[in-house]
């Protein structure tokens, strides 16, 4: 048994320590509850709820959901009861459950960001909060906020402002320099970093001539989108000091193990639990043979492994460590 | 609710049905059989070990169950790569299953007269309810509708007591046009009238339910077909639109009351 | 017998006429020489040749390749023998084939672009240029050409200047705004655009604990990637006015549709050629065989058919019909 | 160079050997496995259409060829996932596959004396070269070697006329340790030596002939293996450097006379 045990929010005295790095992403595993007949839900490392917002949204017309080679596009239109029927619905639930409830957060208005993690922060049974920045800011026309350092870290800095919270920030893969938006949030007071957010996308059906979705594009998920959202998690870990959670069309064990070599201190796994929700929990058992097999006393011994960059700073002369 | 599970599932027989269709004897965990009810369905990983495409499951319903022998029985028309896929698949073959999943079908203790309206595939779970019905002594209609004679269910498929009526597009068997022409009749015979088929069916059939109905009964449950994630309610990509707001077909259906959704 | 012919170089007197809109993508069909045992190369509507560049190059060490879901990476490094060593090679045997041969430049200067272009104006047995600005400009510090408009206009406009012959500015995937790229080359003066080009991607070998290729990171190809370039493809198409060509991911006569209705007048295919070449010749058969069962007399009858915004303009009154 | 083809080709038999892998018969266009060649490979197509993962092709060397019924053998050992596929695959089960692809072993016309270096799967292509040379006469002698006697190709998969030493690493059959052991005794025989197998196999051999070779003579050739994609010399993804600069292993190669190769 190697300890797979693992701090996501080093930097923060609430701390977010996980049993494992097996965390089901937003969005992928409802409210945990929708699960908990099939697969011990108890065991994961962490869940994250679906996105909320500052009101109930019924979400965008249908279809919503299409299969890609090796994928999945979604345009679910972050269907929630709104924060505050969300408050009063699932946070007294998980007060009684032993795996940490992180809530995914989504806003268009950078003080709806902040209202959403102060409402947060006096609430019982929730271990952390993920920021997703990849939805469009209002007051940038719509531009989305991931894509930018500046507008990240502004998000980032009102959410801190607002909570104690351990904050983990969604980056997403549409940003040209990902690893300078993961500096500038960490900048900003993030705890950690998770990604990446799914890829725009499109199906068109040639019989009706039209896009398949409704909402026209779509999130790009699945085995498909690996690739990047590993490289991506490489360039991220090689810079920043805090944790980084990869996820990414994670199908299984060695999937894990490759986002561990490129830096990841965690792993979030989504579309997978679609088709194979028990895999949950043969990764969880997987990540731990794989250690031991391979001879690591502990998780940490294989994190960035592959990573040069990570390496070579790891090795260099501490200087920030004061920081 | 029956909980749910995902097993390993062996092809037990595999039987022609419908033309190019299939009828899939599979196996179950033990005791599992015994709490499916019609109109739930389970979902199929249509793919090997190794290979990520295609990525998601497909939903099929139950067509007959055995909770005898552990077994239950899917109707599947190969269509496109799911299908096709699982359509080659022979005996002795494994398969991965996600169930069972889904709302049911629900007889009230009062009804004495149920009519089934049938479209292609969507005769399968109107086949397990028929089942159900006539084992608790229910009189059944069931009406089916398809292109041609070859793509009917067989007689011999509904229990002995089923009155058994058909609609064929090219008038090769039976009523010569759609299916839902035959349903006036029996309105103000039935007592709950199901439907399974393709979605201009339902629409024809609301429009005679509507016509010939004076009160708000007979009741009409629908089994809708949407594309599905995870079966689970987990996802949010399967929803429909009811006057109680988004529901899932996954969890709070398949089956929905006909006069519940917003079309 | 659907018409599908096409022009992809309306504005320019020396024409890009293809007899059928299949072309063979850069990198993927070498100089055309490579699969002439196999299949009929001349009824191909055009091939683009391996990418060019100002002096030889050897390419990068190995592993050059993977796959991965639906897809497949490649740091093939632009081996190729330069400019020279091409010119002497390949145009000579072009010039006795009827099948038009389109020329890939890339270059880390942009002079250096103008100057291939120049040598490719006066050269007999070429119908046009690709110009690939996915590549690193040096005078930028290596940002990207390809991900930002001003600079992809920039060599645009080099190449413009050194050639009449039809110029296609290929477009990369990494830009946040590729409408906005199409439109600046566009104004520069390409003929037509093409996209996409290769997402950045990694995949990391866990038993020797580094990236599998050599060069760490390589370009994504293949089915896993068409989601996103079809969304691209629907995007540009809808504000450009030149031919957009679509790749990225078609395998078969349906994605190519799926590529028309978007929005593209052609596709190239790339990936798809690796394991299933014949196929260049069944999707030639496919696209006019779906176009006579649908009842369309030309190809040009569903192009953009499901992209709203681009049949929103083509009914606009035609202020621009003038330029 | 014969023409390469895609085509159909049908499982025709199929039988265990070396443990857990298997000898594949397949059936090919009329008159295309009379132009195959000791060496040679094809790229097999390991999935079911309407799934694109996995996306490439799977090279194999041909193991055997049977002009006479337009039929080829190759040795498939489950490996990965395109490989177990493949492994599963029944007889009547159809196939797409590209090929011949790549260059040959030659044998010179002067040649009396042939030595063959197999380690595991690369047993394959010197099967197919040993029954060449023994067919023109020329005297054979191969070197196997596998972890254990289970691994090992039979003796009677080579013509009778060969001399057949193995070597193990368990020692249960032949000589233990590794079968580059074996080589130094006949390196002033050969008038060529041939090798297929792992590259750290290719570099204990590379450094018995230079410790015992005193000309450049007795030459080597080696049948190299990378990942391949297109296996026409398109990519340019599959390439190994020689003195010679950069060359394709699917066109130049996969076979390289062992001096040329820069490793
Ligand atoms: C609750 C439920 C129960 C079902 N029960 C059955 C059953 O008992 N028997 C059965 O054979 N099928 C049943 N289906 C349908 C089944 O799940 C698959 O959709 C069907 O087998 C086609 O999948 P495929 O992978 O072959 O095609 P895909 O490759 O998924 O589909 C190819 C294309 O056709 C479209 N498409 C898929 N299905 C249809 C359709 N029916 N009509 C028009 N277009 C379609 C897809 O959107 C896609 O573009 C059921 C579906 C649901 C939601
Ligand atoms: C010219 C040539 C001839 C070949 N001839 C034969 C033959 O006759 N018989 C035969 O069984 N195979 C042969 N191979 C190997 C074969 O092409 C496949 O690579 C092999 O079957 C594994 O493929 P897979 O899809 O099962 O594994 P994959 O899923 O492709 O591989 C799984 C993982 O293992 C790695 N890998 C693949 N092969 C090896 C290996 N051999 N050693 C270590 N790691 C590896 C891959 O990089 C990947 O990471 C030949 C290869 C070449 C290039
Ligand atoms: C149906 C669906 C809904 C999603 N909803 C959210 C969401 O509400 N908030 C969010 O940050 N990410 C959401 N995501 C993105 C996932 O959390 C994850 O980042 C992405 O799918 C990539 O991981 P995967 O390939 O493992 O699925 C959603 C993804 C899917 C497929
Ligand atoms: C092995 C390989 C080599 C490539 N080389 C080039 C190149 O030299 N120049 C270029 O512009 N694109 C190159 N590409 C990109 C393709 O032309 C194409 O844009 C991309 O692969 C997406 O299309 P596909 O999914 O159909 O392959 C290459 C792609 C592959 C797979
Ligand atoms: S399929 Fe996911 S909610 Fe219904
Ligand atoms: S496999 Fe493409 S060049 Fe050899």
């Amino acid at each position: 048994m190697a300890d797979c045990s693992v701090d996501l929010a080093p930097r923060n005295p609430r701390e977010l320590r996980l049993a494992n790095p097996v965390i089901a992403a937003s969005g992928c595993f409802g409210y945990g509850l929708e699960y908990a007949g099939l697969i011990d839900v108890q065991r994961l490392g962490a869940f994250v709820s679906k996105g909320i917002t500052p009101e109930h949204r019924s979400g965008n017309p249908m279809p919503r959901i299409t299969e890609t080679a090796g994928g999945m596009l979604n345009a679910i239109g972050l269907q929630n009861p709104g924060i505050k029927g969300f408050l009063k619905k699932y946070p007294p639930v998980w007060e009684g459950w032993r795996v940490p409830a992180i809530v995914n957060i989504s806003a268009e208005r950078v003080a709806d960001f902040a209202m959403m993690a102060r409402l947060l922060d006096e609430t019982p049974g929730i271990a952390g909060i993920e920021v997703n920045i990849s939805c469009p800011n209002v007051a940038a026309g719509g531009y989305c906020f991931g894509w930018d350092a500046a507008m990240s870290a502004e998000v980032t800095r009102a959410v801190r402002q607002a909570t104690t919270l351990p904050v983990i920030v969604k980056l997403s893969p549409g940003a040209i320099d990902i690893a300078g938006v993961a500096l500038a949030v960490e900048a900003a007071g993030a705890d950690a970093v998770s990604l990446i957010n799914t890829l725009v996308g499109m199906a068109i059906d040639i019989r009706r001539r039209r896009p398949i979705l409704a909402n026209e594009t779509g999130g790009l998920s699945g085995p498909a989108i690996k690739p990047v959202a590993l490289r991506m998690v490489y360039q991220v870990a090689a810079v920043v000091d805090i944790p980084v959670i990869g996820l990414g069309g994670i199908m299984g064990v060695e999937d894990a193990i490759e986002f561990f070599m490129a830096g990841a201190s965690a792993i979030q796994v989504g579309t997978m639990i679609f088709p194979q929700p028990t895999r949950l929990m043969t990764l969880i058992d997987g990540i731990d043979a794989w250690l031991d097999e391979a001879g690591f006393q502990d998780l940490s011994g294989i994190i960035g492994l592959a990573n040069a960059g990570m390496l070579a700073r790891r090795t260099a002369p501490a200087v920030a460590a004061a920081g | 609710m029956a909980a749910v599970r995902e097993f390993e599932s062996e092809i037990v027989a595999k039987r022609s049905v419908m033309d190019d269709a299939h009828l899939v004897d599979l196996s179950a965990p033990s005791g599992l059989v015994a709490a499916m009810r019609p109109g739930q369905f389970v979902e199929v990983l249509c793919r090997v070990d190794g290979s990520y495409d295609p990525l998601l499951r497909r939903p099929y319903s139950l067509y007959a169950t055995d909770p005898a022998n552990d077994r239950f029985t899917l109707l599947v028309r190969p269509y496109g790569r799911g299908s096709e896929w699982l359509g080659q698949q022979r005996p002795g073959a494994t398969l991965d299953i996600l169930g069972p999943l889904g709302n049911a079908f629900e007889i009230r203790p009062k009804s004495r007269h149920l009519l089934m309206v049938a479209g292609g595939v969507g005769a399968a779970p109107l086949v397990m309810l028929s089942q159900r019905a006539v084992a608790r002594g229910v009189a059944v209609t069931y009406l089916m509708g398809a292109m041609d004679a070859g793509s009917l269910l067989p007689a011999s498929a509904l229990p002995a007591a089923v009155e058994y009526l058909v609609a064929t597009e090219d008038g090769s068997q039976g009523h010569r046009g759609y299916v839902t022409e035959l349903v006036a009749d029996y309105i103000q015979w039935a007592d709950q009238i199901y439907s399974c088929g393709p979605e201009p069916m339902f629409r024809s059939l609301r429009q005679v339910v509507r016509q010939h109905r004076v009160t708000r009964e007979p009741r009409v449950w629908v089994s809708v077909e949407r594309t599905m994630a995870c079966g689970l309610g987990a996802c949010l990509g399967c929803v429909v639109e009811t006057r109680r707001g988004m529901r899932t077909s996954c969890v709070d259906g398949p089956v929905f009351e006909m006069d519940d959704l917003l079309w």
